[in-house]
């Protein structure tokens, strides 16, 4: 997928929420738009973020187009495990998947915000890396990594970060059990 | 469930292994390409796709000849249990990879477990020298997402609370900078004025630190009377004290040698790697959320966003030391503006009732059970809010689904990503260098490990 | 001048006690600043609080030449073997003050990644209660390691803290401190 | 004989000394041996895993043999300190030549940079000399604060 066929990813005006769902032109080889949602009102005076929810094969073209549109500085990467709560509001034509991997993307010449969100499965929990776009995330999706076990394709150096190494699990999945030895008047809740 | 731990077998006496294999760092001929490349810090130039090859580091020492030292977990210098392992010419640094996760406490696995009204106690003790703004940036994602419109007090309150917890963290910085430049009197000032801005914590909210004072809803008391003339004399005491540091360390030869054209980072460099905070204004962009994406009041006060130029360890200086100066002005605004009123949103499903209405009402006893066992619904949704904390852009991307826990808390630490602009900063300096570095890029391990 | 006028000093004084008046005076902490406790642990060495009226002021970075090691903070999964190899490379006396909540017991975070309690690692001889705990409290528990200094046993490591130690006194016994990544959960 | 007397006292006092302090830390010392990792080097609380290397740059070795320069020229400035009263002027001139001559081996050293020990890497080597203040610039809200792009 080069890049040279760049995904126009509509950016709104500051402040002004794009209508519904169609946020992203078609690009000309007439793929369909890039579903786009706006976000929740978040407190007041702060700007309306936008949601792009590309599909995992144009994730790394959309953050590249992203990048070209002005979205210099990428703020944060987690992952996030659906086990427990598939029923999310997702917009349509996306199909829930368990896992979910969320970039934060910062404009500091546009003064927004904008958030990727790509589905990942759970047979195959593997998500092309923003490295070579954004050197920061490297240290992000180690810990995406250790922590959720999503794996990087073309990461330089996929290891552990916060975990031992000799460590097995990902510990903030759903089934993974909070360790919680168990406290004398306190039941302990929650999955053992 | 799987995974879930085993008892401990107690009677294995394992002998004390400490090394963390892969995510060490390896000798240059057992180093990738892009991975070498990165550790040498090389940032901008991997970005156009060009391949680093070992032989073109301008030191023409073999593998054998290098060092490779810990410079480790327990460490005078490292601001907490950050491990940096350093591969040395002499005293020269050339390649740096930062060891962390010695300080994981799992607090998002424990963030999943706590109610919201429990949250804030966990999320307060990631970034242990400005808690109040851990707190703030859980408090704003919560209320983002319940729609909760707060009175004009509790905003005004947080604001003053979180400008002194920032002068009380740069005066943190600015008396562990100095020590770790061999300025002790440095230590003992900072920590002086540090302790009246703690003072006065204990006196609103109760703790000195890990406060729970900003929760979802507002703030947990109102300010105590008289307390304008205490912040007063904080203002005045602080402000006329950062031009005796300034006297004290900007006119001396050690401290220049040791901090000018040391650590230096481009403006391209700060943005490629995601740098925030001191950081990045001090190369001369200047990014404050307080001003570029204000939230709370910052909108209805003036204050000046500090920007450095060449971007090393004297412009962060110099941008901390005026950054102080800025919030004391911040703050003797608010004096002025501190509105009246209720100084948390008096929506029932929210604030609990307060303490004297549980002996009248039956209702308000049910209504205070309910709030602090099962605690109040957020509904459904996720949202990214980010505060400008003292080491950059604090974020918080919590995910909601409808109950009374949030179902995924992620925390975005400034000092988690700043930790990765050391390779660049600590290439080609001396190791006495990498201390000074270290100091000026402010980590706080705990919300680096969160 | 009878034996009654004798007062207690210098002189008169044993020389197992003089020992242990010269060993408390100058404990030595050995810089092991984990979390937020750490910071009120360099508060307590700054001026408001001053620990040098008890002769610890200086902070020995290296444990060859620290006397107690004050474990400031929470002990994670990854922390506990350095943990261990700095005590063990510790000079003998050495005392260990487990400052906090999150070294007692693992305080709040009672999880996969926080050993809970620092007593299953290395033997703790005061305990300081607190999240963090406030500069008095942790004074109050230099000042508890004084007198436990004083009525200890010279040489012997004092009863209850022979984990990990060279050999359990006699009628306990020793629960030695399973792996040193204590349940590492699979 | 006399004159020999002190330096005999002295000698004395130096094997009185060593002596003495191998008999108390024998005495007073831990009977046990030391564990493994008392022995084992302190790598900030690490177990080293690769042996220390063995060769260094010889950079080091230059401070050694600077260090044994100077301190030769202090041992010899003692005696004549003693006699400087009698040797009046002569011994001043004398001692002055001595100096000059270790000078003279010191500023060789510095102008070969065996003493710079700089960083690698200068940022700018003809910096202009700045303030705190005057190194920062105070963007105030109305001016234009749209961030720099890259």
């Amino acid at each position: 997928m080069t890049s040279g066929e760049v995904e126009a990813a509509v950016v709104p005006a500051r402040g002004a929420p794009s209508p519904g769902t169609a946020g992203a032109e078609a690009s000309p080889t007439s793929r369909p738009p890039v579903p786009v949602m706006p976000d929740v009102p978040r407190a007041a005076g702060s700007t309306l973020d936008q949601v792009a929810f590309p599909p995992r094969e144009r994730y790394h073209d959309m953050v590249a187009a992203f990048r070209d549109a002005g979205f210099e500085l990428c703020a944060d990467l987690c992952a996030v495990d659906y086990l427990t709560h598939p029923g999310r509001r997702l917009p349509e034509g996306v199909r829930p998947e368990r896992f979910e991997v969320v970039v934060n993307l910062l404009s500091l010449s546009l003064h927004q915000r904008v958030r990727v969100r790509v589905q990942v499965p759970e047979d195959d929990p593997q998500v092309h890396t923003l490295f070579d776009l954004y050197p920061g995330v490297d240290a992000m999706e180690r810990e995406a990594f250790d922590m959720v076990g999503i794996r990087f394709a073309g990461h330089p150096d996929l290891t552990r970060i916060l975990m031992p190494e000799d460590w097995e699990g990902h510990p903030l999945r759903k089934d993974y059990g909070v360790g919680r030895v168990p406290v004398q008047f306190k039941a302990a809740p929650g999955p053992r | 469930m799987t995974g879930t731990p085993p008892e401990p077998d107690p009677t294995v006496w394992s002998t004390t292994e400490t090394s963390e294999g892969a995510q060490e760092l390896s000798t240059r001929g057992g180093t990738g390409q892009v991975e070498l490349g990165r550790e040498l810090g090389a940032v901008l130039r991997l970005a156009e796709g060009a391949v680093v090859d070992p032989d073109d580091i301008d030191i023409e020492r073999r593998d054998d000849d290098t060092m490779i030292i810990n410079m480790g977990p327990q460490h005078p210098s490292t601001h907490g249990v950050l491990r940096l392992m350093l591969e040395l010419d002499g005293e020269v640094v050339l390649r740096t990879k930062p060891v962390i996760g010695y300080l994981h406490t799992g607090m998002e696995k424990t963030g999943e477990e706590l109610t919201y009204v429990q949250g804030a106690t966990n999320v307060t003790r990631m970034d242990y020298l400005s808690p109040l703004h851990n707190e703030l940036v859980f408090s704003l994602a919560t209320e983002a997402l319940l729609g909760v419109e707060l009175p004009a007090r509790a905003v005004w309150i947080r604001m003053l609370m979180v400008e002194l917890n920032r002068i009380s963290s740069h005066l943190m910085w600015m008396a562990t900078n100095g020590m770790d430049l061999g300025s002790t009197s440095m230590m003992i000032y900072g920590f002086r004025e540090r302790e009246m801005v703690l003072s006065f914590f204990e006196k609103t909210t109760g703790l000195r630190m890990n406060h729970n004072y900003i929760r979802p809803g507002g703030v947990a008391a109102d300010l105590p009377d008289g307390w304008e003339d205490d912040v007063q004399v904080i203002c005045d005491t602080v402000f006329e004290r950062t031009f005796e540091y300034d006297e004290l360390l900007t006119g001396q030869p050690i401290f220049r040698e040791r901090t000018e054209a040391v650590g230096g980072i481009t403006a391209e460099e700060a943005l490629a790697l995601s740098a925030t905070g001191p950081i990045l204004r001090s190369t001369g962009v200047p990014w404050d959320l307080r001003r570029t994406m204000p939230y709370l009041a910052y909108d209805k006060v003036e204050f000046d966003v500090i920007v450095g130029t060449y971007g090393d360890n004297f412009d962060r200086y110099s941008v901390r030391l005026n950054e102080i100066r800025e919030s004391i002005r911040i703050v003797r605004q608010i004096l002025d503006l501190m509105p009246a009123g209720d100084y948390r949103v008096q929506d029932r499903k929210v604030t609990p009732p307060p303490r004297a209405r549980i002996d009248e009402s039956m209702e308000a006893l049910i209504h205070h059970f309910k709030t602090f066992t099962e605690g109040f619904r957020v509904p459904e949704g996720e949202v990214y809010v980010a505060v400008e904390s003292p080491r950059g852009e604090l974020g918080c991307y919590l995910v909601s689904d409808g109950t009374s826990k949030p179902y995924r808390l992620h925390i975005r630490g400034p000092s988690f990503v700043n930790l990765q602009s050391l390779p660049v900063l600590l290439r080609g300096g001396l190791l006495a260098d990498a201390v000074a570095v270290i100091s000026s890029v402010d980590p706080v391990m705990g919300e680096v490990d969160r | 001048m009878g034996l009654e006028d004798l007062q207690h000093n210098f002189l008169t004084g044993r020389l197992e006690d003089l020992v242990k008046w010269a060993r408390r005076n100058s404990v030595w902490p050995a810089t092991f600043g984990l979390a937020c406790c750490a910071i009120e642990m360099m508060s307590v060495g700054a001026a408001d609080y001053d620990i040098s009226r008890m002769g610890m002021e200086v902070f020995r970075a290296s444990p060859r030449q620290a006397d107690l090691m004050i474990v400031a903070g929470r002990v994670s999964q990854k922390m506990a073997p350095v943990l261990r190899q700095v005590y063990d490379q510790m000079m003998e006396p050495k005392w260990v003050i487990s400052m906090g909540v999150c070294a007692s017991t693992g305080g709040m975070f009672n999880n996969y990644a926080i050993v809970q309690g620092v007593d299953q690692i290395v033997p703790v001889d005061v305990y300081a209660p607190g999240c963090p705990p406030s500069p008095e409290t942790l004074l109050h528990a230099i000042l508890t390691l004084h007198e436990k200094i004083r009525t200890g046993h010279i040489a012997r490591r004092p009863e209850g803290a022979a984990v990990g130690g060279d050999r359990p006194p006699a009628g306990w016994v020793p629960q030695a401190p399973d792996a040193v990544r204590v349940a590492t959960p699979r | 004989m006399d004159q020999y007397l002190p330096i005999f006292l002295l000698f004395l006092l130096g094997i009185l000394f060593a002596a003495g302090s191998f008999l108390a830390s024998g005495l007073l010392g831990p009977r046990k041996k030391p564990s493994a990792a008392k022995t084992a080097p302190y790598e900030c609380g690490i177990v080293p895993d690769r042996e220390p290397p063995t060769r260094f740059p010889v950079r080091f070795y230059l401070v050694a043999m600077i260090f044994i320069i100077f301190d030769i020229e202090i041992v010899f400035l003692y005696p004549w300190a003693v006699i400087f009263r009698q040797i009046r002027v002569f011994g001043f001139v004398e001692v002055l030549v001595f100096a000059v001559v270790v000078f003279v081996a010191f500023l060789y050293l510095i102008s070969n940079g065996a003493l710079s020990w700089g960083p690698a890497k200068r940022l700018h080597e003809g910096m202009p000399p700045r303030t705190s203040d005057s190194t920062i610039a105070r963007i105030s809200a109305d001016s234009p604060t749209s961030g720099r792009a890259a």
